[in-house]
């Protein structure tokens, strides 16, 4: 286990090296020049020049990306462009937001996509497990923008249940927090759901066939025990991959779904650096979430390790 | 023995039918047979007769929705096929164990040697904790575990064929069960591991005085173990009679050609086989007579037409067989 | 093993010389049929859009704005005016060019990848694998972001960006099944024969893998639509006044409470789409013979 | 080279790198020869390395050490057109009729692709020896040509992969456990047919497979392995009769015998497991289970000797032939 675990870390270092260079690299050979965005077409050569010098922008690639890694890895991302804020402040500012939102989501999706897995393999075939599939091709097919802005139709505009747009602090009003991101959390959950319950699901029903199921059997115990105690675990290898790539589409859901429901998390800020060309915002938005998906998909790793004593080797 | 007189499990008329898409397939069609307290009976067929699938419907193991089981299946006065889940439940691992073929997918892969033992024990005998180590220790170390403290904290895949295969038996003998059901438990091993699972199956059955059916697709292996024999094809017994009488005395045509089918050691080299022409019929549409008629070199008209039954050959009735034109048997005027 | 492990169905062929055994083949049903209606109707619009008569997509109309479907505009038009039938139709030209051609491009190159790397193992696989990883270290839409902020949203770009994101996952499922079939002894047949590996690659391995694959890129063919969908919905596909099923959501979205019908009739289209697109994929995985095959 | 040696296998190695330097030895120094006309089985347990050495005469890959001379040629040192050359006259047979058949392809490019890949002949050419060539196994071509394998049951399948092994008329056939597969009944039949082909085609063939009752019904001369080592080569009878190496005797004692009165007593059942090749033992591989090993056989490796005409053993304490002579472990051939 150890050296499997040293083994993840050495590679995790890599990765990360990787993207950060990556991230640095996608803002810097790309063609366009920053000074000419920032400062618009009818700039005059001297202004460029300055900005330019201003930003870093004339010294060799190595040196700025060099000069880059030792912020980033001392938490400092530069400024924003256009705000002239720290853009690690902005981020620390937004991350809550979308940290609560993805956990919230990730964690709705898995709570669904567990039971209904587990009891449509249990039963597979059966009218509960028809209606399921159905359901899940259904969902399936819709995006997440298209749940989110029928789940705010429905709930926050037409039965006015739930806020539609806004967001307050948890640590202000926790009820009224978890209300404004509750049609959130569950767009991307539902979003997510489909492709979790039918991993889990088909890899269930192939364990069920295994004659280690069928050994359980014979020792007499009994249904929950088997399903729960035995199955659960060989059938949730894929499921635990899966859910850590499954962030990639969670972040693709938040930067949507903030967007739509007026949330002021990364994502948002995100797009709207976008808009802005405020090149030094994006970077840093992307080298934090990328960190934090590999991170994320490190920690996988090791739980796929615990699962399955198989790998450890 | 107080009971001795009667069977400890009495199978009649027995039918499992799978539910496939080409329609039902007849796995199992009308089997009776008995095996009494410390005897060993054996299951010999080809695979596609059927004995695994009538193992797995003795204890009900087969998924209610693809399959449909009729008959009657008696253990010690009670009929299997009707009682209750939760009762069932207590039979099996307790009265009943199973041994699978393979005891490489037998045991669960993500669970540790000494869990899967305990668990059988906590279920049954409400052991738990150190107790239930303690036992699992000596079960493992009465199936000839080398290391078996040990191997308490191994996964299966730590283990070798013949090792799993042992952790597999030390499960099924947990409890003392009454009768053992060894579904073909040395056909993925080698010829010198086999050799020892059987003996460690045979010592273990003479120990506890556990009645044991052994299933196997090979005739050697039954030979040496059983004290009766049965003949499985097509889903049908098609001879039955103690292990001597079978091997000494064989009269139906299917018994004699998968003996005679079979390489001999004794026999000189390019011996010429006699083989069975031809395949076992499809058990989702069975010839309407005799199901070995097709293969069959002495088949006639009524083999066609009409379905033998299984008939005794004997005077006490123990040696019996489904066939129109039996073999003729050397002690028999027929 | 499963519970029929003793399944005689198994060898129940017919002998050679008895009557040659149908293959039980079940009919694609409608839950094929219609959806392919819907999709060739779709693709059938989008293709002639500009022979037909409708409207123009990006011209306003002060006279007509916000109305609800009728018989002028089947559809209704939005807040500026424009017919949305005809939008929802122009739009789809580009749900569909991007849908199509990424996939397209991420699976010749998964395929060439998945294929070589599975094939020959060793060092060849360890390094196309770590390729593979670093994109996927990545969350794809950060990319497309990231880059369509630099250079300007287009449907070329896109196209690229989307197509190379989608390599890895096609690269894993050319591998995994090439894997599979690999270890089949037919592959060592042909070796012993003296086949060439470009022979094997492509005689023996590529009819194998190219079945499981092609079901496969249905399926991204749909992820991609909504992708697409997405990043049109954040306005960073085609710029506006040109329609994308996703910017016309999101211009819609404004008006959600009074208008509804203007986000939900493209929203209703892509969704159909995708189901169609979903529901053929399942109904071809279900007709097909996938034995051994990873998907 | 006599010409009736038809293939020499001449201190044969197979070695595979393993992560962090290790290595395991699949096949170690095995040497044996097949002549002309003859059946070679050879035989051993799972993990034996019987297989690999199958492989390796077929150059898939090339033997680590050693040489394999095919019709007088070393085959690892024949270009690639010569080898493929070499390998029509070279066929293999495999254990899974239905895994050595792909199954999108047609029965008649099945049995054709060996000439084509060949470039033998032209599309009459071809048509008429694949025709030939499904007659001879038993099987229509008119019925079969344009199916799929899995329209076959198993046997039907070994048939095909047979007609296409035979198709260029090779001089020697390995079948690689042909008939594990299979059931009895069926093994039975494939067996027979084996026979036949041999006769027809004026076959030699090495047979490959962990069972000895078969292995001794279709061999002339048999070869027992264990752990990557040759432990015994001699006439298939002879072998029988008198096994010299104890392993020999305990593999043929573990073979079930179809008789309910044939006495088993554990003495015969070998004991304990097959070491890991990886770290295999000192001296002779086989003392960690043999009755016999004495601390001689963990400190040196017994060499492989002839101790009458054709029969070779690798012991230092082979056991007593029924004549009654005992062979000292002493005295070297």
């Amino acid at each position: 286990m150890t050296s499997y675990v040293l083994r993840k870390l050495l590679r995790l270092g890599l990765v990360l090296l990787v993207v950060a260079a990556a991230s640095f690299l996608l803002m810097n050979l790309l063609p366009g020049d920053v000074a000419l965005a920032l400062l618009g077409n009818e700039a005059t050569p001297e202004a460029v020049a300055q900005v330019r010098a201003e930003l870093g922008l004339d010294q060799p690639l190595l040196m700025r990306y060099l000069h880059w890694l030792g912020g980033f890895l001392c938490g400092d991302l530069g400024r924003s462009y256009i705000t002239q804020v720290p853009v690690m402040e902005s981020i620390l500012d937004r991350l809550p937001v979308t940290i609560e939102l993805m956990l919230l989501s990730q964690g709705l999706a898995l709570l669904i996509a567990v039971p209904t897995g587990v009891l449509c393999a249990y039963k597979a075939g059966s009218r509960i497990d028809q209606l399921a599939n159905a359901v899940g091709l259904f969902l399936l097919a819709a995006p997440v923008f298209i749940l989110a802005i029928l789940l705010m139709f429905l709930f926050a505009l037409k039965l006015r249940w739930l806020p539609s747009t806004g967001y307050v602090p948890f640590m202000t009003d926790p009820v009224r927090n978890l209300a404004h991101l509750a049609l959130p959390a569950l767009a991307i959950a539902l979003a997510e759901w489909p492709s979790l319950f039918a991993v889990l699901r088909g890899d269930m029903i192939k364990t069920l066939q295994q004659d280690y199921i069928a050994l359980a059997k014979a020792k007499g115990l009994g249904p929950a025990f088997i399903l729960f105690r035995h199955a659960l675990r060989p059938s949730s290898f894929t499921l635990v991959t899966l859910s850590g790539l499954q962030i990639a589409a969670t972040i693709a859901g938040a930067l949507v779904v903030e967007t739509i429901f007026g949330l002021p998390g990364i994502g948002r800020m995100l797009t709207g650096a976008v808009y802005n060309r405020d090149m030094m915002l994006v970077q840093g938005c992307v080298a934090v979430i990328s960190v934090g998906y590999v991170l994320i998909n490190f920690g996988v790793d090791l739980i796929y390790a615990l699962l399955d004593p198989r790998v450890r080797q | 023995m107080m009971d001795a007189g009667l069977p400890l499990l009495e199978v009649t008329d027995l039918a499992t039918h799978f539910h496939t898409q080409r329609g039902l397939l007849r796995a199992v069609d009308g089997v009776s047979f008995s095996v009494r307290r410390g005897q060993t009976l054996g299951i010999v067929g080809e695979s596609g007769s059927g004995k695994s699938a009538l193992a797995r419907t003795i204890i009900r193991i087969l998924s209610k929705r693809h399959t449909t089981t009729t008959g009657r299946i008696t253990f010690e006065g009670r009929d299997l096929l009707t009682v209750s889940e939760p009762d069932m439940r207590d039979i099996r691992g307790r009265d009943i164990a199973m041994v699978f073929q393979d005891p490489t997918s037998s045991l669960n892969p993500v669970k540790q040697v000494g869990v899967q033992i305990e668990e059988v024990l906590a279920r049954h005998l409400g052991l738990r904790g150190r107790a239930a180590q303690t036992r699992a220790i000596e079960l493992l170390t009465s199936v000839g575990m080398p290391l078996p403290q040990e191997r308490l904290h191994q996964y299966p895949h730590q283990l070798s064929g013949g090792m799993r295969q042992r952790v597999a038996i030390a499960i099924a003998l947990a409890c003392e069960p009454k009768l053992l059901i060894a579904d073909e438990p040395t056909t993925a091993l080698d010829v010198t591991i086999q050799a020892q699972i059987l003996d460690l199956l045979h010592r273990r059955q003479k120990a506890h005085h556990m009645a044991m059916i052994l299933i196997s697709h090979d005739l050697g292996v039954v030979a040496g173990y059983t004290d009766t024999v049965a003949v499985m094809y097509a889903g049908q017994i098609v001879e039955q009679a103690s292990t001597r009488s079978l091997f000494r005395n064989c009269r139906m045509p299917y018994t004699a050609a998968l003996m005679r089918s079979a390489p001999n050691l004794s026999d000189p080299p390019h011996t010429r086989l006699r083989a069975i022409t031809g395949r076992p019929p499809d058990m989702v549409l069975p010839p309407p007579g005799c199901r070995f008629e097709p293969r069959c070199d002495d088949a006639t008209d009524i083999c066609r037409n009409r379905r033998p039954a299984l008939s005794a050959s004997d005077a006490d009735g123990t040696h019996r067989y489904a066939c129109w034109h039996p073999v003729a048997s050397p002690g028999a005027s027929a | 093993m499963n519970a029929l492990a003793d399944d005689p169905g198994h060898e129940t062929a017919s002998p050679v010389g008895a009557t040659i055994p149908m293959r039980v083949r079940d009919r694609l049903g409608l839950r094929f049929w219609l959806p392919a209606a819907w999709i060739t109707m779709v693709v059938v619009l989008a293709a002639t859009a500009s022979l037909l008569p409708l409207p123009s997509p990006i011209e306003t109309d002060f006279t007509a704005l916000s109305n609800w479907p009728d018989r002028a505009h089947w559809f209704g038009t939005d807040q500026l005016g424009r017919d949305i039938l005809s939008r929802a139709i122009f739009g789809a030209r580009i749900s569909l060019t991007v849908g199509l051609l990424a996939p397209a491009l991420g699976l010749g190159i998964g395929m060439l990848l998945g294929m070589t790397a599975g094939y020959f193992r060793g060092r060849v696989e360890i390094v196309i694998g770590a390729a593979m990883d670093a994109v996927m270290a990545f969350p794809g839409i950060l990319v497309v972001l990231a880059v369509t902020a630099y250079v300007g949203a287009s449907v070329p770009l896109l196209v690229i960006l989307l197509g190379v994101l989608t390599v890895p996952t096609f690269m894993r499922v050319a591998r995994a099944n090439t894997l599979v079939f690999a270890q089949h002894d037919f592959v060592l047949a042909a070796r012993a024969m003296g086949a060439t590996h470009w022979r094997v690659l492509s005689l023996e391995l590529l009819p194998n893998v190219m079945i499981p694959i092609l079901i496969y890129a249905l399926l991204v063919v749909s992820r991609i639509i909504v992708v697409e969908g997405v990043l049109s919905f954040l306005g960073l596909s085609l710029p506006a006044p040109w329609p994308t099923w996703g910017n016309m959501i999101a211009d819609g979205q404004v008006e959600l409470a009074t208008l509804p019908y203007i986000p939900f009739i493209p929203a209703a289209l892509m969704f159909l789409t995708v189901l169609s697109i979903n529901l053929i994929g399942e109904r071809l995985r279900a007709r097909t013979d996938l034995r051994g095959s990873v998907l | 080279m006599s010409p009736a040696e038809l293939l020499v296998v001449d201190d044969l190695s197979v070695t595979y790198a393993l992560p962090r330097g290790r290595q395991l030895i699949a096949v170690a120094n095995v040497s044996f020869t097949v002549h002309k006309g003859e059946t070679l089985g050879l035989v051993g347990e799972s993990g034996c390395g019987k297989s690999t050495i199958s492989r390796a005469i077929m150059q898939l890959p090339p033997p680590t050490g050693g040489a394999v001379v095919f019709e007088g040629r070393n085959l690892a040192h024949l270009d690639t057109a010569a080898l493929r050359r070499a390998r029509t006259r070279l066929h293999m047979i495999f254990q899974d009729p239905i895994s050595s058949l792909n199954p999108h392809r047609k029965v008649r490019d099945i049995v054709a692709e060996p000439l084509a890949i060949a470039g033998m002949g032209d599309a009459e050419d071809r048509k008429r020896r694949v025709r030939a060539a499904l007659e001879n196994v038993g099987l229509d071509p008119d019925q079969v040509m344009d199916r799929r394998p899995h329209e076959f049951s198993g046997g039907q399948c070994q048939r095909i992969a047979i007609a296409r092994a035979l198709v260029t008329e090779p001089q020697l056939v390995i079948c690689d456990e042909p008939v594990s597969a299979l059931d009895v009944s069926v093994r039975a039949q494939i067996l027979n047919f084996l026979e036949d082909m041999k006769a027809h085609y004026h076959l030699t063939l090495l047979f490959i497979s962990h069972d000895l009752a078969v292995v001794k019904n279709i061999s002339d001369r048999v070869a027992v392995m264990y752990l990557g080592r040759l432990c015994e080569l001699a006439p298939s009878a002879r072998l029988y009769e008198a096994p010299l190496h104890p392993y020999t005797a305990a593999l043929m004692a573990a073979i079930p015998v179809m008789d309910p009165d044939r006495c088993r007593s554990p003495s015969h059942l070998l004991a304990g497991e097959l070491p890991s090749p990886m770290n295999p033992p000192s001296g002779c591989r086989f003392r960690t289970r043999c009755p016999r090993a004495t601390p001689h056989c963990a400190a040196h490796e017994p060499e492989w000797r002839e101790t009458e005409a054709g029969h070779f053993v690798a012991c230092h304490f082979p056991l007593v032939a029924p004549q009654g002579a005992t062979i000292s472990p002493a005295r070297q051939p």
